[in-house]
């Protein structure tokens, strides 16, 4: 009995020591570098992989968030503030403020606003048709309709709404990560500051020719005729290109642009609804 | 004058050719063979033709609707072909059950699961087959015994295949020239007078489908010639050898599913390399492994295997095997 | 023994992953790209013959004659563990760039079944060292094949529209029956 | 013997409906919109101000930059305004539109048909005089000509090509023109010979324009050095480097141009230009444009000025047939679709073609079966299959290494694939991303 | 998180095979039937308990730099122990299970569970995560070894319940690897809904 | 350019010392992409590595770069550090048998001449060197 | 409690520490289940002899002896007896012609030669064919291996009947059958060679 026991004690304990000695060799050698906190941080992170916050993934965001110093730049847009709160505590470090923010379609160019002059039959993807010509309208810079921002769209925020042949956002699902703005090749989505009750008020229009042409291929077509800019109290509107552009962190949402506009080309969305409202704008909210 | 023109990138043209003709093509180059096993078999062939057709389809139409909720697509004939390729790979007396369970596997587990049409690495319906021969190994391998027009289906007399006859001869110890005496003459092989799976018996009938496949273009040769030359030199080697152990490669070719795999299963778009010199590869490994396995392994069969196994290879051989680029590459800028 | 009929048994008839189920979490986790799968087949080559050799003196010439072969698993993994990592201390000793290139090429070789079962099996099938190494490497070059059609296949399948929920890992197991059912066919070479 | 190259090619129905209807010269329309560019490079400046009388042959935009070339009024009138408009491209750019008075030219140019053999002007001049009267390929790329016939320093050039294939279906203008102008064709060839300083020219003609292959071997004789080199009929042997493997077994290499196999490729219609533009002094203001379909009531080839509405065109040809469903500027397998046919044509537009409704929407898209066609079609040997997914998938480093970027975009892969996969349209995405991924990348 | 989703967890959500895919080898290997797949699933739940346990109660002894050898040694001891009981008293099962016992060792659930949960955690956690993750593998096992003998074989814990043979392909080498597939894509919807 | 297919990886750099190199952590994820494990892999842990870069880009520590190497390199990498030692191995170990000696001398013997290899190797590693070359992409 | 830091010391000591520990453990459940498991072992063998001859009082397995087969090799040969009386022969056989190879079996023969029984000890043929030959039937429903009970090799060829014997085989398993006669044969030949009879 005894020599089994001993034997095996010895075996193992010569094996052990060795296994010691190798290892804080390789111990010397090999920095374990990787910081437990790492594996918590992406713990906190949502795991959606949607490169949001400008890293290839969850985990190599992770990484950068506990490499830094301050989160100065760093913000998931899927977990928002929250996750940003739990990485903050597990980091021990002041979480930044950064702002919700929601991504918004500048296009109203349904069929009804802005006659089809052609019917695109290639490859459905707006990058082709883009490359290819102007688009099925007048416009030649509101949205072709093919939907590269929906399949872009890894939160199902987004469809195509088959009747005004538009994207529509839905808000609560919209995590502002920005894959549909980069997906356009019309930069006709942006995103904007999130107000309370999702309220916004934007020019629902990229077309930067002159009046004339713009109304004539649109009938809500911004024709930069500049009375919002001049009714607007915080100075939230910019005139450049004869479109119309209202900076989301300025405007007070005070509503006066809106009626301002002879083409109805701003909308406003979420604010109870009052006397003259635009039956579009009604329907891009309800969805 | 307002017109609303299409609008599209070039070309604007396009050939007739679609993947349903393709895919009826190769459905109407298998009618003789299927007339040869109607001939052989009688209602047997019949209800297994029409069986697994039925169930092929309905699987990827299920399939499609319920758990892929995709448009379903069945009318491109691809399930139809998958269909009627497995029914030619089974025994003309194999009970409707294991059909059905055969086209789930075939399209559902085989096709659907990559995908659907053009995903799928391996041959749907070898999957199918090679699942069920390994899975009823005694329904897969009751061969029924031809004879003219029969009505009966489940009661047929069954016999070995001359391949099985051959592999269980030489594993006894007969000699090969013993053993012939059993089985058919070549002629009777080539017309397809012999057991074996419902439609691979008929060599002559499905060579005239594999001429009119060539015809419409719908297959290149490379593929079936390359493997029709391999196995017959690789068993005409061993022949030479030793006759008394190995058949002639004129047996090898006419019996088993050379034939049908060759022509109709190894050529499989979705499964085989795109390039010439890939197909002959692919052709010339699925002749070596075939006569490896009939001449060794425990299978007296090894088509269907050999060509799964060539499918595994086949992205290996595409990624590395590609066409000759126009133009050798300049170093500038 | 015939070499020639084990080196075939290991690679295609018993295939390590596709009929013994060793490995397959490497087989599963180091198939999505073809190169990455060559170098892994690479690497494990000579890691499992170098193990199936160092664990084969050990148990024979060691362990048996103290009587204490039931050791055999916990002295296995240490030897083999420790192994490994000696094989990176000595690469990066002799040439950082060397080994910083394996590195950037080569995930960790850990000690998987693969590696471990091997030396195991070797015992267990009563080989002695000559065939044990031939069976290691063979099998290790079953291994690299299978890994590398599945890797193949993989490279092939992200071209097409696999349906979401069978990504990954579920289209790589179903991939690898097929696989099995096609090596099937090998059965009775042996 | 009919020469052609080595691998790929398809072969549509030819329906070259007008390849015997004479070229007819249309009259000057009322109004002309002049795009400022209607060539590869810089858009030409605008020289001339609203309200301004033009002549025909005068410029009325300079060019501008190295690759650029001069714009001339086809017309005379008065400028009625300068104006974006949308034109043959689908986009939109400057034009210069003019109401036309009268047909009054710039006295310089020589306008009689007699022809005119003798070649006076040495090589600068007559390089010169190309970038003066705006020449640039009428073959369908529109690259200025003069820059191509100054062989680069360090290469060496010792063949022009010129290419009389014109494998796209339905087009006939480099026909009829080779049948009509056959001489001052090959005159043209003989003064892009001078001005490369070259002995040896070849005129490449497809085997199904009989009557242009002997009509020109006829001429040939009496023109030092050319020959005629008859061709299979195959998409694409208008290919440039498809041509010059034909005609000479030279491969242009990948990614390289045809003077680094020593040649220069020029269309028939170029050559023309050239002989009109050195012989006679004449700007390229107007062009054979072949306007057809198969329910175009009068289909046939017009000499027409450059501006002219593609409206009027159709109207010449009997008009628009009510079924049209598709309008296509240039050929089926490489013209551009035309949203709307209110554009004027350009220094480009080969033809003009009519598809009625039926044949004008593309078949639905199955997935590809890998049944390699589309492969055995590209005759750069590429894998459009691959590319396009590639592209489709956004993976653009693949794509690069799969060859993208040698696409010549002549489609035969989307014409011949069975389950009608938008190949051509993925992989023209495929190619200006890595070619602009690429460009990044040297900058960076 | 409280000890009961600690316990929980294992089964559905982080189930170490369906969902994470560690220990694909045994879990293969040994469910052609439903008593092979449990009884291989509960000598590797009596592993990790013990090592768990002994891990957790010994994680400040150990320094850091030595932690996976000593983690290897405490694991297999605990496989050697199991090996040599089971050898003795459940022999049959012994050796259906054959080579997969002693492999045990590198199954990486069992060195995982140790590194990220029982060296940082309670004795009392880390037994509870332990015994979670052992029967979710244990019970993944079960059912994939009753789903194969039930296709393959027509049988349920060794009863018969259709005579003749079954589907034979399911307590083969390949119905092994698609089970599991077509299980793990269903356990992957499921945590997705 | 495109020449060959390459390995890319991410990584952090950690020391710039401003001639041209760079020390970069790099991760080493690529392969186990598709390991849905990797937080639990412990072995797969300590695998982060720091490799040396030349760059002429400004790099500071903390930058996030992605480090590219030829396919090719990786390969050759493979060939010596695994591939020829592993032939080593076996031709030792079979000539020494063929040779007549027991299996114990011959096993011993080979890890002598793997021994032997190793320190060839660390020889020629200079030779070695330049031909391992890693660059920083963007 | 601190975490201990990683100084060689320390490393050394806790791993010398825990490989002791570990080593005592494992040593302790080694001495205690050695004897059950060589017994399982050896239980596993004498069951396989009583299945396959009759009743005996011995330990058939201290008994055991070598006999050449005749082709290089020796079987082992396990005498039953009952009293002083050899009641029967387990002799252990083995053929690698089975469906995957390697088959081996106890084949139990009376005196005289007859067979009494035999058993599968180990093979690898498929389930649900090859595996066919392992299990006893009952008289109602006799299975494959039961055809060979009481019968001589002498008057009862060990063929299956496509190779003109009188064995019927399993059902499409003829190949497992053949082995499986073969196992048999060699079994007899040695013992019939070794004089036992
Ligand atoms: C697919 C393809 C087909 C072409 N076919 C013709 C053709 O039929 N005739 C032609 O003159 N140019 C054709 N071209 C254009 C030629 O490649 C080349 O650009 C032209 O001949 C050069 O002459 P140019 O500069 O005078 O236009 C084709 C180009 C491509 C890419
Ligand atoms: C054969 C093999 C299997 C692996 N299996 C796993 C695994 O099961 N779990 C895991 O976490 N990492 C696994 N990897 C880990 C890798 O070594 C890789 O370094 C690790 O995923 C990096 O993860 P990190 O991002 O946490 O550093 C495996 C690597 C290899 C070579
Ligand atoms: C998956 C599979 C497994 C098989 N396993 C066995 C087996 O274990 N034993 C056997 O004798 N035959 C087995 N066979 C059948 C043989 O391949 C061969 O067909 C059969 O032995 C011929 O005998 P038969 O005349 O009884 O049909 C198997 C067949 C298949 C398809
Ligand atoms: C020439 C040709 C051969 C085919 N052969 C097969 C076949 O052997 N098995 C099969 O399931 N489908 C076959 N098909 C149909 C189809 O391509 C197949 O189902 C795809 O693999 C499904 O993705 C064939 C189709 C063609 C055009
Ligand atoms: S709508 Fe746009 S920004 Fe919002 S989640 Fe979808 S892709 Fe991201
Ligand atoms: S918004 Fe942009 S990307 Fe979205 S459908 Fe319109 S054009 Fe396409
Ligand atoms: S379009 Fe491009 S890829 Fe397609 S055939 Fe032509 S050259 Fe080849
Ligand atoms: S022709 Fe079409 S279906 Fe055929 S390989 Fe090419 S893309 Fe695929
Ligand atoms: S269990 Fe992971 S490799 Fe076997």
């Amino acid at each position: 009995m005894s020599s089994t026991v001993l034997l095996t004690i010895a075996m193992l304990s010569v094996l052990g020591l060795l296994a010691a000695v190798i290892l804080y060799f390789v111990a010397q050698k090999f920095k374990v570098v990787e910081d437990p906190r790492i594996d918590l941080v992406n713990e906190a992170l949502p795991g959606a992989n949607c490169g949001g916050c400008g890293y290839a993934g969850c985990r190599a965001f992770a990484e950068a968030l506990v490499k830094s110093t301050s989160f100065e730049g760093l913000n998931c847009p899927v977990g928002g503030a929250d996750t940003m709160g739990k990485v903050a505590l597990i980091l021990d470090r002041q979480p930044v403020a950064v702002e919700p923010e929601v991504a918004v379609v500048r296009c109203n160019g349904t069929p009804d606003n802005a006659a089809r002059t052609s019917y695109y039959d290639g490859a459905m993807s707006c990058r082709i048709a883009h490359s290819l010509y102007g688009g099925t309208t007048g416009c030649h810079y509101g949205c072709l309709g093919c939907g590269d921002c929906v399949s872009a769209c890894k939160f199902d925020a987004m469809y195509m709404n088959p009747v005004t042949e538009l994207p529509v956002i839905l808000d609560d699902q919209c995590v502002a990560c920005g894959a549909c703005v980069k997906a356009c090749p019309r930069s006709i989505i942006e995103l904007r500051k999130r107000n309370k009750k999702d309220r916004k008020i934007y020019v629902s229009c990229v077309n930067k020719d002159k009046g004339g042409p713009a109304r004539k291929a649109c009938k809500v077509a911004c024709i930069g005729c500049g009375k919002c800019v001049k009714v607007c109290p915080y100075d939230a509107i910019t005139m450049e290109n004869n479109l119309a552009f209202i900076d989301s962190y300025k405007c007070k949402l005070c509503r006066k642009c809106v009626p301002e506009c002879p083409t109805l080309a701003i909308l406003e969305i979420g604010f109870p609804v009052k006397e003259q409202k635009p039956a579009e704008a009604a329907e891009a909210t309800t969805d | 004058m307002n017109k609303i023109l299409n609008v599209s990138p070039s070309p604007h043209i396009s050939t007739p050719e679609t993947t349903r003709r393709l895919m009826y093509g190769v459905v109407i180059a298998l009618i003789p063979a299927l007339a040869a096993s109607i001939y052989y078999f009688g209602m047997g062939a019949i209800i297994v033709t029409l069986t697994s057709v039925v169930s092929c389809v309905a699987v990827e139409y299920l399939v499609q609707k319920f758990i892929l909720k995709t448009r379903p697509s069945v009318s491109d004939g691809s399930a139809v072909v998958t269909g009627l390729l497995l029914a030619f790979n089974v025994p003309s007396n194999l009970p409707i059950w294991i059909i059905i369970i055969g086209a789930i596997i075939s399209i559902g587990v085989a096709k659907m699961t990559f995908g659907g049409l053009g995903s799928n690495p391996f041959n749907p319906a070898l999957v199918g087959r090679v699942f069920l021969l390994i899975s009823f190994p005694v329904q897969m391998t009751s061969w029924p015994v031809p004879s003219g027009f029969r009505t009966g289906y489940l009661d047929a007399v069954t016999g070995a295949t001359p391949l099985g006859v051959l592999s269980e001869g030489v594993k006894a110890g007969e000699s090969v020239a013993s053993l012939m005496e059993k089985v058919p003459t070549h002629m009777q092989l080539f017309y397809g007078y012999m057991g074996g799976s419902m439609g691979e018996i008929a060599a002559a009938a499905l060579i005239i489908g594999g001429i009119y496949l060539l015809w419409k273009k719908i297959i290149s040769w490379h593929i079936p010639v390359s493997i029709l030359v391999s196995v017959a030199l690789f068993t005409g080697i061993l022949w030479l050898a030793d006759p008394t152990k190995y058949a002639d490669p004129g047996f090898h070719l006419l019996t088993g599913g050379i034939m049908l795999g060759a022509i109709f299963m190894a050529t499989d778009y979705v499964t085989s390399p795109m390039t010439h010199k890939g197909m002959i590869i692919y052709g010339i490994g699925i002749g070596v492994i075939t006569v490896l396995i009939r001449t060794w392994g425990a299978y007296p069969e090894g088509v269907s295997f050999a060509i799964l196994i060539m499918n595994a290879f086949v992205p290996l051989l595409n990624m590395y095997i590609k066409p000759k680029r126009f133009g050798k590459e300049v170093k500038h800028g | 023994m015939d070499f020639i009929l084990l080196i075939i048994s290991a690679i295609l008839v018993n295939n390590i992953v596709l009929a013994q189920f060793l490995g397959v979490c490497p087989f599963l986790g180091v198939s999505n790209k073809v190169s990455t799968a060559i170098g892994m087949s690479g690497a494990v080559t000579f890691v499992m013959v170098l193990a199936t050799m160092v664990t084969y003196l050990i148990y024979t010439y060691v362990l048996i004659p103290l009587g204490i072969g039931f050791m055999q698993t916990i002295a296995y993994i240490l030897v083999i563990a420790s192994l490994v990592q000696m094989v990176e201390i000595i690469l990066k000793k002799i040439s950082q760039p060397l080994y910083q290139a394996l590195g950037i090429f080569l995930p960790l070789i850990t000690t998987n079944c693969a590696v471990l079962g091997v030396a195991i099996l070797v015992i267990k099938k009563d080989y002695n060292l000559v065939e044990g190494i031939v069976y290691g490497a063979a099998t290790a070059i079953g291994f690299g094949l299978a890994l590398v059609i599945l890797a193949g296949i993989r490279e092939q399948l992200e071209l097409v529209d696999v349906p979401s929920g069978m990504k990954g890992a579920p289209i790589a197991l179903v991939t690898a029956g097929i696989l099995a059912l096609a090596f099937m066919g090998f059965a009775g070479l042996v | 013997m009919f020469k052609t190259f080595p691998k790929g090619g398809i072969h549509p129905p030819e329906n070259k409906l007008t390849a015997d209807k004479p070229i007819v010269i249309l009259p000057v329309p009322p109004q002309v919109t002049v795009p400022v560019s209607q060539h590869i490079g810089a858009p030409a400046t605008p020289v001339v101000e609203k309200g301004a009388a033009v002549l025909a042959g005068q410029v009325i935009a300079e060019a501008k930059g190295f690759v650029s070339t001069n714009i001339h009024s086809p017309v005379s009138g008065k400028v009625s305004k300068i104006d974006t408009v949308v034109d043959t491209t689908g986009y939109k750019q400057t034009a210069v539109i003019i109401d036309v008075e009268g047909d009054e030219w710039v006295t310089t140019v020589d306008r009689s048909t007699a022809l005119e053999k003798e070649i006076t002007l040495t090589r600068e001049e007559i390089i010169e005089r190309c970038r003066q009267c705006g020449l640039v390929g009428m073959g369908g790329a529109t690259f200025p000509t003069h820059i191509k016939l100054t062989v680069p320093a360090g290469k060496s050039c010792d063949m022009v090509i010129i290419n009389g294939a014109e494998c796209e279906p339905y087009l006939t203008s480099d026909h009829r023109l080779m049948l009509e102008k056959g001489a001052e064709v090959l005159t043209g060839a003989t003064i892009i010979m001078k001005a490369l300083g070259v002995e040896r020219a070849v005129v490449g003609i497809e085997a199904n324009k009989p009557d242009a292959i002997s009509h020109l071997t006829e001429l040939a004789r009496e023109f030092r050095g050319i020959t005629v080199q008859p061709l299979k009929v195959k998409y694409p042997q208008g290919g440039e480097k498809q041509l010059i493997k034909a005609c000479t077994g030279r491969e242009v290499p990948s990614g390289g141009l045809p003077i680094d196999v020593g040649v220069v490729v020029q269309n028939v219609g170029t050559a023309f230009a050239v002989y009109e533009a050195v012989q006679k002094n004449k700007p390229l203001v107007e062009r054979v444009v072949t306007v057809t379909g198969k329910s175009v009531a009068n289909p046939g080839n017009f000499l027409v000025r450059i501006g002219t509405p593609v409206t009027a065109l159709i109207e010449a040809a009997g008009g628009m047939p009510d079924d049209t469903g598709k309008v296509v500027n240039g050929g089926p397998m490489m013209g551009k679709a035309l949203a709307i046919t209110d554009v004027p044509v350009t220094k480009g537009t080969s033809g003009i073609l009519l598809f009625p409704a039926a044949a004008s929407r593309r078949a639905e898209v199955l997935p590809c079966i890998r049944c390699g066609k589309c492969s055995s079609a590209c005759a750069m040997g590429l894998e459009p299959w691959l590319i396009s997914v590639l592209s489709e998938k956004g993976m653009w480093e693949k794509a690069e290494k799969e060859k993208i970027t040698d696409c010549m975009e002549c489609g035969a892969c989307a014409y011949t694939c069975p389950a009608k996969r938008p190949l051509l349209d993925y992989i023209r995405l495929g190619k200006s991303t890595v070619i602009r991924l690429a460009r990044e990348r040297v900058t960076k | 998180m409280n000890q009961v989703q600690n316990f929980t967890k294992g089964f559905i959500k982080e189930n170490p095979i369906l969902v994470m895919v560690l220990g694909a080898c045994p879990t293969l290997a040994t469910t052609s039937s439903m008593i092979n797949g449990l009884g291989m699933g509960l000598a590797t739940t009596f592993v990790l308990l013990g090592s768990n346990t002994v891990v957790s109660l010994m994680k400040n002894l150990i320094p850091d730099k030595v932690r996976i050898p000593a983690f290897i040694v405490v694991i297999a001891t605990f496989v050697t122990i199991v090996d040599l009981v089971m050898n003795a008293y459940v022999p049959s099962l012994y050796e259906s299970l054959g080579i997969f016992i002693p492999l045990i060792v590198v199954n990486c659930i069992v060195l995982g569970r140790a590194e990220a949960f029982a060296s940082k955690n309670t004795v009392w956690s880390s037994v509870v995560d332990g015994a979670g993750m052992g029967l979710g593998f244990t019970t993944a096992l079960g059912v994939l070894g009753a789903i194969r003998e039930i296709l393959g074989s027509g049988a349920i814990g060794g009863f018969k319940f259709i005579s003749g043979d079954g589907i034979l392909v399911f307590i083969l080498a390949p119905g092994a690897f698609i089970a599991l597939g077509y299980m793990i894509a269903i356990v992957k919807k499921i945590n997705k809904a | 350019m495109p020449q060959g297919e390459t390995v890319t990886h991410e990584g952090i750099v950690l020391k710039a010392p401003g001639d041209g190199t760079a020390d970069v952590e790099i991760i080493v994820a690529e392969a186990c992409a598709g390991c849905q494990a990797r937080s639990v892999c412990s072995p797969g842990k300590s695998d982060t590595k720091v490799i040396t870069v030349k760059s002429g880009a400004a790099l500071k520590p903390g930058d996030r770069v992605t480090v590219v190497m030829q396919l090719s390199q990786g390969f050759r990498a493979l060939a010596i550090g695994y591939i020829i030692p592993f032939i080593v191995l076996i031709a030792a170990f079979a000539l020494l048998s063929a040779a007549g000696a027991g299996e114990v001398v011959a096993a011993l013997l080979s890890f002598v001449a793997l021994g032997i290899y190793y320190t060839v190797i660390w020889l020629l590693r200079g030779r070695i060197e330049e031909r391992f070359e890693f660059k920083i992409k963007e | 409690m601190a975490k201990i830091q990683s100084s060689l010391k320390n490393m050394v000591l806790s791993l010398t520490l825990i490989s002791v520990g570990a080593s005592a453990a494992l040593g302790f459940v080694y001495e205690m289940t050695k004897g059950p498991i060589e017994l399982t072992a050896l239980n596993k063998k004498l069951d396989a002899i009583k299945q396959v001859v009759p009743e005996f009082t011995n330990n058939p397995n201290d008994d055991m002896f070598m006999l050449p087969t005749g082709e290089g090799d020796s079987l082992e040969v396990y005498p039953a007896r009952s009293g002083e009386e050899v009641v029967g022969y387990a002799v252990k056989s083995y053929t690698n012609n089975g469906f995957s190879g390697y088959i081996s079996f106890m084949v139990g023969f009376l005196p005289d030669g007859t067979i009494y029984n035999i058993s599968v000890l180990e093979h690898k043929e498929t389930p649900g064919l090859g595996t066919k030959m392992v299990p006893e039937g009952t008289p109602e429903k006799p299975e494959f291996k039961d055809q060979f009970k009481g019968k001589h090799p002498a008057d009862f060829p060990l063929k299956v009947r496509k190779d003109g014997g009188p064995v019927d085989a399993i059902t499409a398993a003829t190949i497992s059958s053949r082995a499986f006669c073969e196992g048999v044969q060699r079994a007899y030949n040695t013992f019939e060679k070794g004089g036992l009879k």
